[in-house]
């Protein structure tokens, strides 16, 4: 109708399972009920997100709060907000090889590591390695585009792979791998790097001329989430309406994989989906600031915003595999 | 005559089937994995089986690359005719064009996202931009290597620099037009994709993108192969209308009579 | 004499034919400017032709030529095309321009029609500083150039697209009037049926001819011809010395004619100028008195071979005096 | 004579100037962004800054470059002298190589990464296999439209088609080959680069890549005016040689003398 | 008569001239066929150059087309140039071509040098169908293409590269003994100092002549000449059949010239051939006993007037045979 709002929306990455949330959302006309029309595009990288916002080309999206950190640091005028926090827990993880040699992290001294440049993960290994007493020296680190860490991987050109565990786990899956078995994961947040990693950010614009959209927006998905967290077929179902294209199955056990290892968390029971803790995301921008080296720390709330959060009842996620 | 074209086409037709037959047995004896490279004959399969699914997304870069093909023409046409008639023009824009043109498209496509959003308007504007500067080109040097005799026709006359060009620049350079449309249609289709894998949600380059984040590389070669497939089928369309506009230059077998 | 026999005949018995034929054409106004010539010349008294509708005195210039030096390249490489050249040319004057090869005969056309600019001298064409433009200027170029990507027809009907008045109806009559001005003029040369070809599939002598219709199609007020017949037998030849000497009777446009035929340029000439060996100057300038219509038995006739042995005296001296010099 | 040359080539560093400066001033007026389109001045300084740093990946990045398009002209002389002199490779690979060509890079190289490792290799075959292309297609173009009187020059002498090829077809297509020239540098940067955001530890792909996940737009942009300084540079270069090559084609000012 | 001055001229008294400037010249072997050719021709007395070395009957057959029709194009479109034309030319024949324009003239130049294969009948040339690649042919087009991205130097040196036994020794010597070859050639045709300029530098008739120099430089036993005088003034066409005879009567090698010219063709020819109009045919095969060397003087003299004569009325005949046909 004429005074729905149209908001742009872009997500992290091609369609995923993991994002059945907005799908649900949009399907079961939870935006419009809040009188937006929200379209949904496809993203070129969770780091972009920021980008997309930041130039006004979209108003909202899913993207990486560490790629904010580092806006706000030199734009804080510019950088979008962070309003719904999603991942709670950092998907940066390391996956080595096991016939590589590698089981603990002492290891990776001597190996070869199989980058994406600018991803977290690649950039954070410094803090990584400083964090737990390595020597960054003698990690050798190759660079490559994401989709080729996996098979570089099996192939053996390099040991382990600087890595998003909810991404890589599954490429290996779509490689005739199994994961969990000829692969040993080491994940960020257990080696000291308790990051926070992606959420749905809206640009300053938005919040400034339309605080009620941004609401409104953040009430709808956080319905979606807490919708799909029960009935993950539901989820898939809105998914495939949204691209007939995606391999169900891998993309539903994503989904699920996301709410296991990225979601749910005693820190999420205890404040809710959506919203963080500030004394850790001081410490989270803390890592961002040294990992990146940027001049400048900002303040929790220059990345986050609590304000369009629904309240406390409303944000209680329970999640049941099905 | 009919006896020795239809023979030599089968001859290629032959030539064609071979070249896939050489990579399925290839694959089969090396023992390829179908994640590097899958044989020919899962790639048909799987076009035929996601027909259906790709139909839209085929429509879509076919449209978008056609409407960018067509501007990147008029463009690379204007544009060319500008450099190959003033030598000042020659100057400025060749090393601006070929700057232009060293730079990867995949860097600028996301400016174009950032300016008019992703899908449509990106791809359009991609394929332009990588599909003009071949025509550009020929264009320009087709006119400025004309054989001043022939312009002297017309300078006798009194013709305008305007007459000139349309009655003898152009005619003369149009083999070298078609030419370069073969490169400027199948890289309007490398732009159009380009930009959908980067910012679209429909097009052949987000179904090889979907795919291979999905490691299907069976789809992402089913996507190859149908934008090979529509590269080839556009230059059989020029090829036809090329043997009319151009005869006149390819005349070899004519002189010998048979 | 036999030899003049076929060129008469052209003039006399043969017009009802090429008359009919070009009456009998489609076009309603298909004013084929040689058929109306034809027309013109058959009810005239023979003897009336050779009018001269201004007196000499009062004729205007056509072309005038004053100290035109053409060098082409620079430097070490410079070749002296002409030097000092001066050659005025009444309005409807016919001057045939003769000399030794390379001697710089087609740079003088090139300078009239616009196409070379004088290194030093001034080059006026129609009371302006070549400004061929503004003529209607037919050329007949020494190679025929025809454009490879046309037929015949369309090549012929070029300068109708090109000048006016008649680019203004081209779009409007090329597939019929004009269509068929070009048919009839092939027609007179002896290549009917030949529009539809291409230019490679045409023998020398037949592009050569086509080349001339070229030149004669937008019926110029000034015909620059650079050996239009050099490579035809001799009958076509004198045929068509024929036609375009009716076509000068009748229209008077101002012919500049370069040949290396003597017995050619006495014919049709009504001035000869012979040049000298390259830097090309005029030697001299003669006119020829013969009245006209002029017939191929006058070429065998004792006056003619005079004056054809007096202008191959002139072109021998200037040829040995430039080799004495040069060696 | 002088004059006018030293006059045309002010003119045109001039308009490429005001190229520059027009960018500059539409940044400034319309407050764009330097995430979205940096204003050259600040690319300059960044250029200038970071210029120590960059260095060996221009190197890299221009070794691979050279290295891709010197194969791929050797390759695209010898498909395009094939295919314009037979009528069957012109029927059998014009299919096949506007099918490859319509193909974007960006899905092979993954395989060539795969096949080679990553760096210098799949650069250099990916510079080679995007810039063969249009050489290919000038070459064969010009062969076939090769007048065939000049051809009869050398038939009559009993000449072998070796022989004709080498004296008149090639010759002949000159012109055209180095218009391919200043295409097929470009599109080998392209390849090269793109290999190297793909797979790389150095060059200026790789610089790109990190300074964009940087969101360090003006030294992306950086790289670009690298980019497209060593397209002009090369093609200055080609240029000097055209000059001397096919000065007979376009002699066009020779005619009239001053 | 004096229009023969010249060209004795340069049978006598020039000789020493040119044979000193080539015998100066820096190359030690530049056995420069010409001057060869001119200082044979002076230690011989005159009345013994016309020698014909095999008797008539014995001489080998060059070149044999029998039968041979040509039609370029089908169906609708197709123009028979020749029909049914039979033609036998003696090994070291001089014959002439002519016939009016459009008759097949070059097509039976093409037929010869294999550039053209018969519709039907058959060509055969030193012995062999269509083997024009076994003989050493020059081919002066008539329309001289010289090949634009060379000097007319180097257009001149193309058969020294492709023709054996120069071709072995192209890379050695193009820079010293061919090229000497090639300006000395030059320079006979009037051409000297041009070989380092490009083929558009040059007027039409320079361009003819270096056309020849092209056909002659690699000394071959088969001259093919299609209209090799056209374009240039009755001087240098004149001195150029003065060197084309003395070179035909040193080495005798085949020549077949096609020329519009009919005192060109009674100077030059033993035999001329007259061709109807299209599709061509042999008319008229008359052979011509003219003692040589011939000189211009001769071509004035009743003898000679009164073949031209018979070859014109036949000609003419076969114009107006083929326009009633056509008519
Ligand atoms: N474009 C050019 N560049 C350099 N020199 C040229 C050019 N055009 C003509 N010349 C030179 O100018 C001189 C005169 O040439 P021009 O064509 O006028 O001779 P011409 O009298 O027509 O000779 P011909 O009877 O052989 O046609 C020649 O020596 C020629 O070499
Ligand atoms: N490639 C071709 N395609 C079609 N027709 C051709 C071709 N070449 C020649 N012809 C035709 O063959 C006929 C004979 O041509 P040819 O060139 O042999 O004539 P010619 O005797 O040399 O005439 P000219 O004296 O005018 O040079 C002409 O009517 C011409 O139209
Ligand atoms: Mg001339
Ligand atoms: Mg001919």
């Amino acid at each position: 109708t004429a005074e729905e709002t149209t908001i742009k929306f872009t997500l992290g990455w091609k369609t995923q399972g993991s994002d059945a949330a907005f799908f649900y959302a949009k399907d079961h006309g939870f935006f419009k009920e809040e009188g937006l029309n929200v379209v949904i595009d496809q993203g070129e990288g969770s780091g972009a997100t920021v980008t997309r916002v930041m130039s006004g080309a979209y108003d909202a999206g899913f993207g990486d709060v560490n790629a904010i950190i580092q806006n706000a640091s030199t734009k804080p005028q510019e950088a979008p907000v962070m309003v719904y926090m999603m991942w709670n827990q950092p998907p940066f993880a390391i996956v080595a090889k096991k016939t590589s040699g590698i089981n603990t992290i002492k290891d990776f001294e001597g190996h070869t590591l199989g980058g994406a440049q600018g991803t977290p993960t690649t950039r954070l290994l410094p803090v990584f390695t400083r964090k737990n007493g390595l020597d960054g020296e003698k990690i050798k680190i190759s660079n490559m585009a994401p989709n080729l860490q996996e098979p570089m991987l099996i192939k053996g050109d390099i040991d382990a792979a600087l890595v998003f565990n909810i991404t890589s786990y599954f490429n290996l899956v779509l490689n005739r791998q199994d994961p969990d078995k000829d692969f040993k994961w080491f994940s960020f947040g257990e080696y000291g790097l308790d990051l926070y990693s992606n959420g749905v950010m809206v640009s300053r614009k938005l919040i400034a001329s339309n605080p009620k959209a941004v609401a409104g927006l953040v009430r709808a998905i956080n319905k979606g989430a807490i919708a799909v967290a029960k009935d993950q077929n539901a989820g898939m179902k809105a998914a495939l309406n949204y691209d007939n294209l995606i391999n169900a199955d891998v993309e539903k056990r994503r989904l699920q994989y996301s709410f296991e290892k990225l979601i749910v968390s005693p820190e999420m029971r205890e404040i809710g989906i959506g919203d963080i803790k500030d004394d850790r995301m001081t410490r989270a921008i803390g890592i961002v600031v040294e990992g990146y080296q940027l001049a400048r720390a900002p303040t929790p709330a220059e990345v986050f915003s609590r304000e369009f959060l629904p309240p406390r009842a409303e944000r209680e996620l329970v999640y049941t595999a099905n | 005559m009919f006896g020795i074209d239809v023979r030599q086409k089968a001859w290629s037709a032959g030539l064609i089937v071979l070249f896939f037959l050489a990579w399925e047995l290839f694959c089969l004896m090396t023992g390829m994995s179908d994640l590097v490279l899958p044989r020919p004959s899962q790639v048909f399969v799987t076009l035929v089986q996601r027909f259906p699914v790709l139909w839209p997304h085929i429509v879509q870069t076919l449209a978008t690359t056609m409407f960018g093909f067509v501007l990147g023409v008029a463009l690379g046409v204007a544009l060319g005719a500008i450099i190959g008639v003033s030598k000042t023009a020659y100057d400025t824009c060749y090393p601006l064009l070929i700057g232009f043109s060293s730079i990867p498209k995949v860097a600028v496509v996301p400016i174009f996202v950032l300016w008019f959003g992703s899908g449509t308007v990106p791809a359009v504007l991609t394929a332009l931009s990588i599909c003009f500067f071949p025509i550009v080109v020929n264009i320009a040097t087709g006119l400025a290597t004309t054989e001043p005799e022939l312009e002297d026709v017309l300078k006798a006359l009194g013709a305008s620099k305007l007459d000139i060009l349309w009655n003898v620049g152009l005619p003369r350079t149009m083999p070298f037009f078609f030419a370069s449309l073969k490169v400027a249609i199948s890289y309007a289709f490398v732009g159009a994709v380009l930009s959908e894998t980067v910012a679209s949600n429909r097009g052949i380059g987000n179904v090889m993108m979907t795919a291979s984040s999905n490691f299907n590389v069976p789809l992402v070669f089913a996507g190859l192969f149908v934008l090979a497939g529509l590269g080839v089928a556009l230059y059989v369309v020029f090829s036809l209308i090329e043997g009319q506009v151009t005869g006149w230059a390819t005349r070899k077998n004519d002189v010998i009579a048979t | 004499m036999q030899f003049g026999a076929r060129a008469a005949q052209i003039e006399s018995g043969d017009l009802a034919q090429v008359l009919a034929r070009s009456l009998n054409s489609r076009a309603p106004i298909s004013g084929i400017w040689l058929a109306c010539t034809l027309t013109v010349m058959r009810m005239q008294p023979k003897t009336q032709l050779d009018r001269q509708p201004r007196p000499e005195g009062a004729a205007a210039t056509a072309i005038e030529l004053s100290e035109v030096s053409v060098t082409f390249g620079r430097g070490d490489r410079a070749v002296p095309a002409l030097s000092k050249t001066t050659l005025k040319i009444a309005d409807g004057e016919f001057v045939a321009l003769v000399g030794p090869s390379g001697c710089g005969k087609s740079t003088i056309l090139r300078l009239v029609s616009g196409l070379v600019r004088p290194t030093s001298g001034v080059v006026i064409v129609g009371g302006r500083e070549v400004a061929a433009r503004a003529m209607r200027v037919g050329m007949a170029f020494q190679n025929p150039t025809m454009l490879p990507w046309m037929t015949i027809e369309r090549n012929i009907m070029l300068p109708l697209k090109i000048v006016e008045p008649f680019r203004s109806n081209f779009r409007r009559l090329r597939k019929t009037e004009f269509r068929d001005k070009a048919n009839a003029l092939l027609e007179q040369v002896g290549l009917k049926g030949f529009g539809s070809r291409y230019p490679w599939q045409l023998s020398g002598g037949m592009l050569q001819r086509a080349n001339l219709c070229r030149a004669l199609i937008h019926e110029p007020r000034m015909l620059l011809l650079d050996e239009p017949f050099g490579a035809l037998d001799q009958f076509t030849r004198e045929e068509l010395w024929a036609i375009l000497q009716t076509l000068w009777m009748t229209h008077k446009p101002t012919v500049l004619l370069v040949t290396h035929d003597l017995r050619e340029a006495g014919f049709l000439a009504s001035r000869i100028c012979v040049m000298s060996a390259r830097p090309g100057r005029i030697l001299d300038d003669s006119r020829v008195g013969f009245a006209r219509p002029r017939t191929v038995a006058m070429t065998f006739e004792p006056d003619f071979v005079a004056l054809n042995q007096k202008l191959r005296a002139f072109i021998e001296d200037a040829r040995s005096a430039a080799e004495q010099g040069a060696g």
